[in-house]
């Protein structure tokens, strides 16, 4: 496909990352990180038809099933078991948050980091896309108090990354497909885990309370 | 026969048998007896072949060097490099772990109950193996990891009595102490590999030229601080009274007798063999270092009332020696005086071995003794030569030799470092001769305040009353504790009387390193074992002042006794106090043999004296009951350089400590700032 | 013949050394305006002594016993290495570091023995005793050390057959040397500034009281070895530092020569000893280390001016 | 310092003037004493002094004995400083309680051929403190005195004379044997 879908895709991506921000609602927040696990499926669907290499194709199915279905519903009855449907809550106030996402945008596309995003020179465009929204979600995970919200940055993180490498020139070799799958599956369990475990031991998931990690 | 010991298989035969007695010793940790026995039958056997594989090497002057290539890394080769100073120093290792472990049979026993002796035998065989690997490695990161594996291995052996806890507390200071030592040499390495890119000495030696003068500095200073933290020397010793005492016995014996000697070799083998063309000021460094830790080493000794410390305190005081020599061959040889550098060479050589063997021989007696008194504080004991006859002669003889008293071993390295630096004074312009003066009069004190020393280690331990009730109840040490002690005695009489042919030896040793290749020698061998100056400057032979002394003495005794008044009655009185009943408050104690020297070098030590009185009833202060007078030494290094460093550590420590806010997100902010600078930074 | 040369100079320190202390004593004697006893008068005692049963302390061990023999052994085999009226009796034992070490096995077993015993008063003798020879150590190695220098050697003969009186340009550093070592020699054998021998006053004693036990033939032992110290000090001192009239060859004149200057040097020397006694008081005890470092101080002053 | 010696050695021997025969017979007595020393004890004859509880008036004279005037040395006798180097204990003073085992002490820690004196009349049989609950009576009541030599204090010159008759009784005893 063209290069104009792809960056209509990217586009997508930056305004899901964009709405994760801003939402309140945890439930808001997992719907948008499927729609951006669905626009990387995509992505990685049309990297396949390009190429037709079976594992690409393997991975599609397995990101498809996994980040858009799976998650998504674990993740809401995880907010409905534990009640977590307004506990979105942010460092910055929104304005504050708008701003820094301007300035990490702008230094993604800056010239100094030219020599990082034309690796390819024909989807330069895409690459400075995909290093602002790596940037846009590391950015969420420090903003966001709530840890379900935290969790799904830190997903949306790992699906920056794997649009950055895949136009990046990486999508052929085996150790982007293997690390993409190994990293899907060890990342689902450990949050699972992870939230269930703070929910028993805090009662709760807002992350201020757990000043006692200190020491 | 020997020729065929000294292929390279030999040597890995050497190496596992003490790895397999190390393993063995693990497995059969249940059973003491069966521990103890095996970790003692392969240290035995070990330290066997050691002794005739490292003899085998010296005799025939062969080098031996292999490489085992290990496929991946470049840098990384398990290469051994033995020349006849490795195979000296295997020697010394082997020799007097010999006797440790024969001693250690013994000295076992009494831990069966308490801890588990195959963890003991496990660490005390990975120990020595680990010494052998340090001195024969000839690549730098397979040197490092030797050093590593005979660290912490010593460490485990010092804090094996674990249920004392200052024991625990010597081992951590010994640790930290090992550690900060290997930063530097590893840094120092690291100066080294960025130059001449790659860690083989042999490339290192052959590529010196490349390395700058600026950089070659900073390596000595690195080496001189990690080599010496390990050796001990004045300023980074505080680890060694404290580790040293808390190890058993038989360990620390093996510890100040051949480990601190490690950090010797690897001078020896980086400045005298592998960063050669270095400048004068490095000899002289190394003079200076000797000459302040041998005199306050021996000062320091004189203080301590605690025997293990004392010791521990004139392994400095020795290691001192041992530099001087050393120092004076590096000073000779940059002024291109190959001669007197191999004569300084042969005299830090000489005592390294002396020194390894009248040390173990003073450790092993004062640990039998401590074995039967249960306590290290010399204030306690007295009149022990009563009850343990043969300890105490074996610690004479130790003692003897420790202070340069003629018929003995030690006497023979101290002449020679005498003659090495009269040479210096004799030979050399004002400036350097100015430091060879005070080099010669700090040996010349130091063996003036050792002899006091001893005379004070040996008089208050072994000599007149009992001081508490109980030295009645000790027995002399065990049979093989006894065998241990009596060979390390027979070996420093005849290292002593043999002084003339392991001068020779020691020649050839030095000759074997690629500076000495053409110098001819500064001594020779006199007819009767002795060894002469060059130009009849000095010489000495050990047989004749042994054979005079004997003659003499045997004939004052049968003149005296047999010939003049032969019925002569003896009468056996109690001593004579002037009409007092003496008592134990009567004779001299530790503090109050050494007040006379510590008041004189008050400047130095700066002793503090309380005395404690207690009285018979509190408010009437008029009748004390009884009076204790403790001088205390200030450790003016803890004082004024560990203390403040510790206190300059904790005040950055805790402002950095507030960035742990506890809360993730913080975190987190740290990665993603810390990752836009370093992209910034990168492209 | 050398033989013979050989049995005088190993007898010759034991039998002149009583005398030398009786004639310091009659010199002290005659400064006291008393006529005091015959020269002779230590020989007596000694012989006394040789005779008298011996009481011994329960407390004392071998050492206590064999010490005065190792001692007086030590001052026989120095004696027999030194040169006193020959110089060309070379042996092995006759190096410089050799001669200084074997006396420190002598203040060893001595102050060993004074501790043997448990008293008090032994215990503080031999301390004292070891803090003045640790002191005085350095200063004897290195006053010996410069004339080693000078005459390029550190074997004794060889120093005392050079002639160095004639390096006229050494003059000055030879001086110097000489009185670092007569101060030592003071020092070592426990004479006036740094101990009294004829005290009764245990408090005072250093080398008294290390010997206060002994009694019978090991007494006599004791002060004969002393005495015999006395004299290879003196010898020392006189025949390093002033060659002259030494015998350079083995012919009777010459001998016999060697021997008279050698009586009139040591007469020379208990005569300074004996007026310093009676003229000088006995230091306080923390005020030797300071006579001992200027000692060592005035020999390294001495080496530093050689060349 | 030198005009001591100077006056030292200017002044004629008898200062201090006494009739001659004084001084004489202290000679011809100290010679006598020289001749059985010799006999005797070989040359030398080492005195240990042991003050047992005296008012030290026999210690004043004792001590006279060693000044340039009356000069014992002379005749080989010498004052030792432990009792192990003598031959002879001059034992003056009643030996008090506290004193008595003391005195035993040095009396055992003397070498055998031995012979105790007691000098004054209070070491021979406690002179005027005898009979006090603090003394335990002259010397005798604690070791076997050999000889005394009677004075309240003796003068030195009694005390020579004592002397020479002690060591005369020693000679003529041991002829004996």
């Amino acid at each position: 496909m063209n290069i104009l879908f792809l960056k209509f895709l990217f586009g997508v991506m930056f305004l899901t990352l964009v709405f994760l921000h801003l939402t309140k609602k945890n439930f808001l927040a997992t719907v948008a990180y499927s729609i951006q696990s669905l626009v990387i499926t995509i992505v990685l669907f049309n990297s396949f038809l390009e190429t037709n290499n079976f594992y690409l194709l393997l991975v599609v199915f397995l990101s498809l099933v996994i980040k858009v279905i799976i998650a998504p519903i674990f993740f809401t009855n995880l907010i409905k078991k534990h009640a977590l449907a307004f506990s979105v809550s942010t460092y910055f106030s929104t304005p504050l948050i708008l701003i820094i996402i301007s300035i990490l945008t702008f230094i993604a596309y800056s010239d100094k980091f030219l020599p990082l995003t034309s690796i390819i020179p024909n989807n330069q465009a895409l690459l400075s896309i995909a290093l602002s929204v790596i940037f846009m979600s590391l950015f969420l995970i420090i903003n966001r108090k709530g840890a379900l919200s935290q969790i799904i940055g830190i997903l949306s993180l790992e699906n920056s990354i794997l649009a950055f490498i895949i136009f990046a020139g990486l999508e052929q070799s085996p150790g982007l497909q293997i690390g993409v799958i190994f990293n899907m599956f060890i990342w689902i369990i450990i949050a699972s885990v992870f939230i269930s475990m703070i929910y028993k031991h805090f009662g709760t998931l807002n992350v201020t309370s757990m000043k006692n990690l200190k020491d | 026969m020997l020729e065929i010991i000294t292929p390279s298989v030999s040597f890995f035969v050497l190496l596992s048998i003490f790895f397999i007695g190390a393993i063995s010793s693990l497995i059969y940790q249940k059973n003491d007896s069966i521990a103890n026995f095996l970790s003692s039958f392969f240290s035995i056997i070990g330290s066997l072949c050691g002794l005739f594989f490292s003899v085998s090497m010296i005799i025939y002057g062969k080098n031996l060097s292999f490489i085992i290539n290990y496929p991946y890394s470049s840098f990384f080769k398990i290469s051994f490099h033995i020349d006849l100073l490795s195979a000296f120093f295997i020697f010394i290792i082997s020799l007097i772990s010999l006797f440790c472990s024969i001693y250690g049979v013994g000295y076992l026993k009494h831990f069966y109950k308490k801890y588990s002796i195959g963890v003991f035998g496990f660490f005390y065989n990975l120990l020595i193996g680990s010494l052998l690997l340090v001195v024969t490695a000839s690549n730098g990161i397979f040197f490092l990891i030797a050093w590593e594996i005979m660290s912490i291995s010593s460490y485990f052996l010092v804090v094996y009595d674990r249920y004392d806890t200052d024991n625990i507390k010597a081992g951590f200071l010994y640790l930290i102490m090992t550690y900060v030592g290997t930063v530097f040499i590893i840094l120092s390495f690291l100066f080294i590999y960025k130059y001449i890119g790659s860690f083989e000495f042999i490339d290192i030696k052959s590529g010196i030229s490349l390395i700058p003068l600026s950089i070659k500095n900073n390596i000595f200073i690195f080496t001189i601080i990690g080599f010496g933290t390990k050796a001990g020397i004045i300023p980074f010793h505080i680890w060694l009274p404290a580790a040293h005492p808390a190890a058993p016995s038989h360990v620390s014996a093996l510890m100040s007798g051949v480990m601190i000697k490690t950090g010797v070799y690897m001078m020896i083998r980086l400045f005298v063999d592998i960063l050669q063309p270095i400048p004068v000021w490095w000899g002289i460094l190394i003079l200076i270092i000797g000459s302040i830790s041998s005199l306050l080493g021996v000062l320091y000794a004189l203080t301590e009332h605690d025997i293990k410390r004392l010791l521990a305190f004139h392994s400095i005081e020795n290691i001192g020696i041992i530099l001087l020599g050393l120092g004076s061959a590096l000073i000779f040889y940059s002024l291109n005086m190959p001669e007197l550098a191999l004569l300084g060479l042969m005299a830090s050589l000489f005592h390294t071995l002396n020194h390894a063997i009248f040390k173990s021989l003073l450790f092993l007696s004062a640990g039998s003794v401590i074995n039967e008194m249960h306590t290290r504080n010399i204030e306690e004991y007295g009149g022990i030569i009563k009850y343990m006859p043969q300890t105490a002669m074996f610690f004479l003889i130790g003692s003897m030799a420790i202070s340069a008293l003629p018929p003995f071993n030690g006497f023979f390295s101290e002449w020679l470092t005498y003659q090495a630096l009269f040479q210096g004074v004799a030979q050399l312009n004002l400036s350097f001769q100015g430091i060879f003066i005070i080099a010669a009069s700090s040996l010349a004190f130091t063996g003036g305040l050792a002899l006091t020393c001893f005379v004070k280690a040996f008089g208050i331990i072994f000599l007149a009353r009992p001081r508490s009730t109980k030295v009645s109840s000790i027995k002399e040490s065990p049979l093989s504790m006894r065998i241990g002690m009596g060979f390390l005695a027979l070996m420093s009489i005849l290292f002593g009387l043999f002084s003339g042919y392991t001068s020779r030896l020691l020649e050839k040793i030095g000759k074997d390193l690629s500076i000495f290749k053409d110098t001819n020698y500064f001594t020779s061998a006199s007819f009767y074992q002795g060894i002469d100056i060059k130009n009849s400057f000095a010489s000495v032979s050990a047989p004749i002042i042994f054979v005079v002394l004997i003659i003499i003495i045997f004939a004052v005794i049968f003149i005296f006794t047999f010939v003049i008044n032969k019925n002569q009655k003896i009468k056996i009185e109690n001593t004579w106090g002037c009409g007092l009943n003496l008592n134990k408050r009567a004779e001299i104690t530790a503090t109050g043999f050494a007040r006379s020297i510590i008041l004189v070098f008050k400047g130095i030590l700066k002793p503090s004296i309380q005395n404690e009185v207690e009285y018979h009833d509190a408010d009437s202060r008029y009748l004390p009951k009884s009076r204790v007078i403790t001088i205390h030494v200030k450790n003016i290094y803890n004082y004024y350089f560990y203390q403040p460093l510790r206190n300059i550590i904790n005040i950055i420590s805790l402002k950095t400590k507030n960035i742990q806010s506890g809360n993730i997100n913080a975190y987190i902010s740290y990665i993603f700032i810390s990752l836009i600078i370093a992209l910034l930074s990168v492209l | 013949m050398t033989i013979l040369i050989w049995i005088i100079q190993l007898f010759f320190v034991p039998v002149i050394s009583p005398l030398i202390i009786g004639v310091i004593k009659k010199i002290k004697a005659k400064f006291q305006n008393r006529q005091g006893s015959s020269i002779f008068q230590f020989y007596k005692d000694l012989w006394k002594l040789m005779y008298k049963d011996e009481v011994v302390s329960k407390d004392a061990s071998w050492i206590f016993l064999y010490a005065p023999f190792i001692i007086f052994t030590v001052t026989i085999a120095v004696g027999a290495s030194i040169p006193l009226f020959a110089s060309f009796l070379n042996g092995p034992t006759s190096d410089l570091l050799v001669i200084v070490y074997i006396m420190a096995i002598s203040t060893f077993f001595l102050s060993l023995a004074g501790m043997d015993t448990g008293s008090a008063f032994g215990g503080f003798g031999s301390s004292r005793e070891m803090t003045i020879s640790a002191l005085a150590e350095g200063g004897l190695i290195f006053s010996l050390l410069t004339v080693a220098l000078v005459s390029s050697s550190t074997n004794v003969f060889i120093i005392s057959g050079i002639n160095i009186l004639n390096h006229s340009q050494h003059l000055l550093s030879i001086m110097l040397a000489f009185i670092g070592f007569f101060i030592i020699l003071l020092a070592e054998t426990t004479r006036f500034p740094f101990d009294n021998p004829s005290t009764h006053l245990e408090l005072t004693m250093i080398h008294e009281a290390m010997i206060l036990e002994y009694s019978g033939k090991r007494l006599a032992l004791m002060e004969w070895a002393s005495a015999n110290k006395l004299i290879i000090f003196i010898a020392l001192g006189s025949n390093l530092f002033f060659p002259l009239g030494i015998a350079q060859n083995i012919s009777w004149l010459a001998l016999v020569i060697g021997i008279i200057v050698f009586l009139l040097k040591i007469l020379f020397f208990s005569t300074i000893i004996a007026i310093l006694e009676s003229s000088v008081a006995k230091f306080r005890f923390f005020r030797l280390p300071d006579l001992l470092i200027t000692s060592f101080i005035l020999n390294v002053i001495a080496i530093v001016l050689i060349n | 310092m030198f005009k001591l010696f100077f006056k030292i050695f200017k002044t004629k021997k008898n200062l201090v003037y006494l009739n001659n025969d004084e001084k004489s017979d202290i000679f011809l007595v100290g010679q006598e004493i020289k001749v059985k020393v010799k006999k005797l004890f070989k040359g030398s004859l080492a005195i240990r002094q042991i003050d047992a509880g005296s008012d030290n008036a026999c210690e004043q004279e004792l001590m006279a004995l060693s000044n340039s005037f009356y000069d014992i040395e002379r005749f080989g006798i010498h004052f030792v400083a432990s009792p192990r180097h003598a031959d002879m204990l001059l034992i003056t003073g009643p030996v008090t309680r506290n004193m008595a085992k003391a005195v035993k002490d040095a009396y055992d820690a003397t070498p055998n051929p031995k012979i105790v004196v007691a000098v004054g009349d209070d070491a021979i049989s406690g002179g005027l403190f005898a009979g006090s609950y603090a003394v335990s009576g002259g010397v005798d009541s604690v070791l076997p005195v050999n000889y005394c030599i009677p004075g309240d204090p003796p003068t030195p010159k009694e005390i020579i004379i004592g002397l020479l008759k002690i060591i005369n009784e020693v000679d003529i005893k041991k002829s004996e044997l």
